[in-house]
């Protein structure tokens, strides 16, 4: 099986979609000739023509606007934010719209689009480059919000993305593009939206988490393991809907649970998926539902003593592991 | 209105009697619409009144059977031309199961029904815009020689929504026609106090595309008008902004008192252009509206609108846990 | 003490505010001339003229940023949102720039803005004029978020408000406006922001809610209380930041707690106020943390059967309590 | 150039020098900033080069004293103009505690000043253009003499707040002057696929007031278009929206390789028109800018680049836990 990155198995997926269905095309700010500022849609250009890797005019409400148009017309857009961060101006298309059409319609029409937007922080990105944003969408039924923590599944998760018949906001962590590697096949498969995914199995102590956090959370199990601390890790997978059956299952798997996430802690996913804990298991429990998240300051900052500061890494993560172990 | 004006534009005596019943039809279900909010019988009214001119008049320079229409809440005028029925627009107004538009989940004015094409249509203003820009960027991508149509007041062209729609269109020439229907206030709010341009079509230079105002009150002006805009669309020449000019007739909707903000002799004095009068008359002066012919026309609306609110009442709402359906796909 | 409505608090505190400082101005929709279409507004444009009831142009992310600009000069403004639906567009200006002024300057810069919205359901407004929009902003450093549940508190936390030098989203509920009465004294008083308030003292479960919930829970305490079942009910007040001090406490009280909200379940509010509990008080939990919020539907339909079946009422708070006084 | 146009404009020699110097400071802070980025001193910079002569026009032409600007990342000769000085801007560029625009919390280009007047801004494009707006509806209020200059790219005039933000300036008729620098690019995108209209200046129509496009590489043509605008401004006829076309000379940032989607024949042939040049031309032209002035004013910003870059590279980051502060009022 080859070996790529993160961000090499979103192009291998877009390029594998596109291949596979005249219907996908792909929008954005300077998705095209350049191959976008990340590069996830290098090549795309030259192989599928201007018409279906579009470059669209600076306007992210536009951008999902017209994508939400052209999805109910039948196509399968998948639109790019250029980082996460940008969101923000389509968030009316998204939440009112995109969310909503299928419901409020009464199933007559629906939006099959997919968003994809790099998130996340630790790349000298500052207040606007680095934040996580899914806790703003993670209240709205209709949406379905995915965010990989592996190449493997960045690959199997955005074909499901791009083929699944409703709306999907499509997470990359940025820092992850060029920083994880690990095989990837080369033929086609999709990995199921809405499953949790175990990435680690353990008896001691459970870790759920996403993203980025996922791979943190391995390297400080390996280490831990030499302590005889036996973690087992869930990767979330998708954030909205959440997994509760698999949540519970981690949960009292192990009675000790630790939720990590990059964003601050107030209101955001793990929140919720505590919530589901302390309804569903409290007496399965051995020890309060731990969370480690980001200050609640407004996003990270630019200077790297701030910004390593509010970022998560696998020191902070062991040590709230041992922390739990010990409870 | 001079004579012979819809011979002209290549439209016959039957499809000008045509467009004038449906707009008599839209306005006698708002009409009704609102007799049966005063009784208590349904919540909400969202009225057409005054604006019907300019919503037959465009439908009828469409392709009815291949275009797809955006419409916003007041177009009851548009989703009639594009085959939505009075029985079903009742349904919406007592919010029934059949419902077509939303099954009763959305306020009646919340158009929407796919083997129409008429895309389905939300609260926030001006949100549609971008939709149908991007039907036509998918049209255009598939080589389909269709067009899409999109409308909205004229306050709702001061949303981001309407600048970022257009602007998109204008960049990639795409076959979309907006037309904005001023009716010259925003709920209380005249258009002095929404608008800084002269006119809304003096925007469309700003996205490279031309911008005409006409006569909304005039069914044939604006038949024209978007006529010429369908054939610019389809030729590959790109979009077009058209300005309708009427008035809101009625308060803004059921919930509002409009006395509080204009006075009621402005009203009057718009009530004296209203275009089913004046189309009427033109119909009348042509031959084409006989005395024998308005009755008839009058009867059988009667009957529909009747037939339509008898069978809307009685029909079911939909069931509580039915809220639960269509999240998703099932 | 006179008795006014939950509106008539609004309009007083709002009269209240710019007569004591002139730096205080309203802008919105309809405002003006019209007073609101729910008429919050009411007479404020004959007392105080044009110029500080401003009608302004239908653009919600103009209003709020405009309020940004005005506020940064110095002045306080406070801006309507004619319905919290609506408040969509203007989503970026309030999480990328009101939020993050005062932390991205420095503290070189503020924002002394309320943006005042009517939320909530029970009034036949379908699918957008009847949602609970505060989960969106509340993961948002930077922003208060405050939902009053009587006309005491409306008063007295929309001056508080006011006169924050930091953004504050205040959220009315439209049913409660006409709904709800209650003794308002006349004089200046502002109440805290940040601090839920207990709105009934109990001993055998712990009711943790905001807004018209508050009013149904202590409805249904009442009959409850015939039953012999000792209701306490905590007020949040502020949903963000929560207060975590008096969540803490309020749930150690009876150890069995029911928390609710109107909002649909997953992501909301009460999600974040579990996860406080889940994390600070575990073992002095009775029962599992009971939730009672609406469906997993993007919102409540119009036809009254649907409606009714998304809205909280007393009857569903009551049935949640005895379940729980129960367990 | 032609011959004493400074005059006309009642600028003295003086003045023009001092542009002319503001200029040259600016350019030659930001070639600093590239050095040391490609030394891996600082992570990341965004240039000014091209847009020098636009924006040291601009801010000549208003109070310096008095009015507000809401810049954008490029803006390096405004907020010098505005009394930003070379040492905040490297202690920015090296994010380091004393920097006043953030306190090393947000990448250079963000500026933000309160004691200059110089509004705090963010990376998402645009939105400080309705911030910008509210400064002149509370001077208006406060019958305060002064106006605001709110900046930003051509491509970001695409974005909703621009439409919305212009409006509501022009409906209030607002003393704002919105320039837009049109350096024909939008990181990789070109402004034919950037936006529709003719010229930027095009969609000032649409918001009731006047549009004026400028030779934005000629400090003196911007210099006028804006003291024109701030007179309407502050006679009370409301905003004027200004494009000042001229060239990014530089790729988008440092982290961009503009190789992959511009000719360098392209870029080449834009730096012919560089202001540095041409108005260093007109200068020597008119015996302003001697030999000896200009290498004395060459070496005392040498000088002072120096001295603000060594004194950042060794002032302090924040402690980590600064980062807790200034989320409310403390
Ligand atoms: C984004 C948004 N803000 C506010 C509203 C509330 N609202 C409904 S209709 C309306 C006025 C619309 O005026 P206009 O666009 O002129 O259309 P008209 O009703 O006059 O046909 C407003 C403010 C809304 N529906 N959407
Ligand atoms: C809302 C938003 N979307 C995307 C970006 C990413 N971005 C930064 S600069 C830029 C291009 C801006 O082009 P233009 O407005 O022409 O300004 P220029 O950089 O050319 O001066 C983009 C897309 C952003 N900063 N904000
Ligand atoms: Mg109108
Ligand atoms: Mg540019």
């Amino acid at each position: 099986m080859p070996v790529m990155s993160y961000i090499q198995a979103v192009t291998a997926a877009l390029r594998e979609e596109m291949q596979r269905d005249e219907n996908v095309f792909v929008l954005g700010e300077d998705v095209g000739k350049k191959g976008g500022v990340f590069r996830a849609t290098d090549g795309l250009f030259d192989e599928f023509g201007e018409a279906r890797v579009l470059d669209t005019p600076l306007a992210e409400s536009a951008i999902a606007g017209v994508g939400i148009g052209a999805a109910m017309y039948g196509l399968r857009p998948v639109a790019e934010m250029q980082f996460a961060d940008f969101i923000m101006p389509a968030v009316n298309q998204i939440i009112s719209e995109a969310a909503k059409i299928r419901y409020r319609s009464n199933n007559d029409w629906n939006v099959p689009m997919t968003i994809r937007a790099p998130y996340g922080g630790g790349v000298h990105g500052a207040l606007y480059h680095s934040q996580s944003v899914e806790a703003v969408f993670a209240n709205q039924p209709g949406l379905k919000i995915v965010m990989p923590s592996t190449p493997y599944d960045v690959k199997g998760l955005l074909k499901a993305s791009i083929r699944d018949n409703d709306p999907v906001l499509f997470f990359e962590h940025k820092r992850a593009y060029r920083l994880l590697k690990g095989e990837v096949p080369e033929e086609d498969y999709v990995l199921p939206i809405g499953k949790a995914d175990i990435k680690r199995e353990g008896s001691d102590i459970t870790i759920i988490t996403y993203g980025l956090c996922v791979h943190f959370a391995l390297q400080a199990a390996e280490k831990l393991a030499e302590e005889g601390i036996d973690a087992h890790i869930l990767d979330l997978r998708t954030v909205y809907p959440l997994d509760k059956e698999a949540i519970i299952d981690a949960a009292t798997k192990t009675g000790k649970v630790l939720l990590v996430t990059e964003d601050n802690k107030e209101g955001s996913i793990i929140g919720e998926v505590a919530a589901i804990i302390a309804e569903n298991c409290l007496f399965d429990l051995d020890a309060p539902v731990q969370r480690l998240a980001g200050p609640e300051i407004p996003s990270m900052p630019y200077a790297p003593t701030m910004e390593k500061y509010f970022m998560i890494n696998p020191d902070k993560v062991e040590k709230a592991m041992k922390e739990l172990a010990e409870f | 209105m001079s004579q012979n004006r819809h011979k002209e534009l290549g439209l016959t005596d039957e499809q000008v009697l045509h467009m004038y019943k449906m707009m008599l039809l839209a306005r006698k279900i708002d009409e009704r619409m609102w007799l049966l909010n005063r009784a208590g019988k349904i919540p909400f009214v969202i009225s057409c009144q005054g604006q019907e001119a300019a919503q037959i008049g465009a439908s009828f320079a469409l392709d009815r059977e291949h275009d797809y229409v955006a419409p916003y809440y007041r177009d009851m005028g548009v989703v009639l031309a594009f085959g939505m029925t009075s029985k079903e627009l009742m349904l919406s107004g007592f919010a029934k199961a059949e419902d077509p538009n939303s099954g009763g989940r959305q306020m009646p004015g919340h158009f929407g029904q796919k083997k129409n094409r008429i895309l389905t249509g939300s609260s926030p203003v001006t949100t549609q815009l971008p939709h149908a820009v991007g039907v036509a960027l998918a049209a255009k991508m598939r080589k389909d020689p269709i067009v899409s149509l999109v409308t909205l007041g004229e306050g709702s062209s001061n949303q981001g929504d309407f600048h970022e729609g257009l602007n998109f269109a204008g960049v990639h020439k795409l076959p979309v026609i907006t037309m904005v229907e001023n009716n010259k206030y925003a709920i209380s709010v005249p258009i002095e106090k929404q608008i800084a341009s002269e006119t809304v079509a003096d925007r469309a230079q700003g996205y490279g595309m031309p911008g005409y105002t006409v006569d909304g009150n005039d069914p044939l002006a604006v038949y024209e008008a978007v006529k010429n805009a369908r054939e610019r669309a389809i030729n590959g020449e790109g979009p077009t902004l058209i300005e309708a000019v009427s008035y809101r007739l009625t308060a803004h909707s059921s919930d509002d008192d409009d006395r509080t903000y204009r006075e009621s002799k402005e009203v009057d004095e718009a009530k004296k252009k209203d275009s089913l009068i004046t189309f009427a008359k033109y119909l009348q002066d042509e031959n084409i509206l006989s005395e024998d012919v308005e009755k008839q026309v009058n009867d059988e609306i009667a009957k529909e609108v009747n037939e339509a609110t008898d069978y809307a009442e009685n029909a079911a709402y939909a069931q509580p846990e039915d809220a639960l359906r269509y999240v998703y796909e099932e």
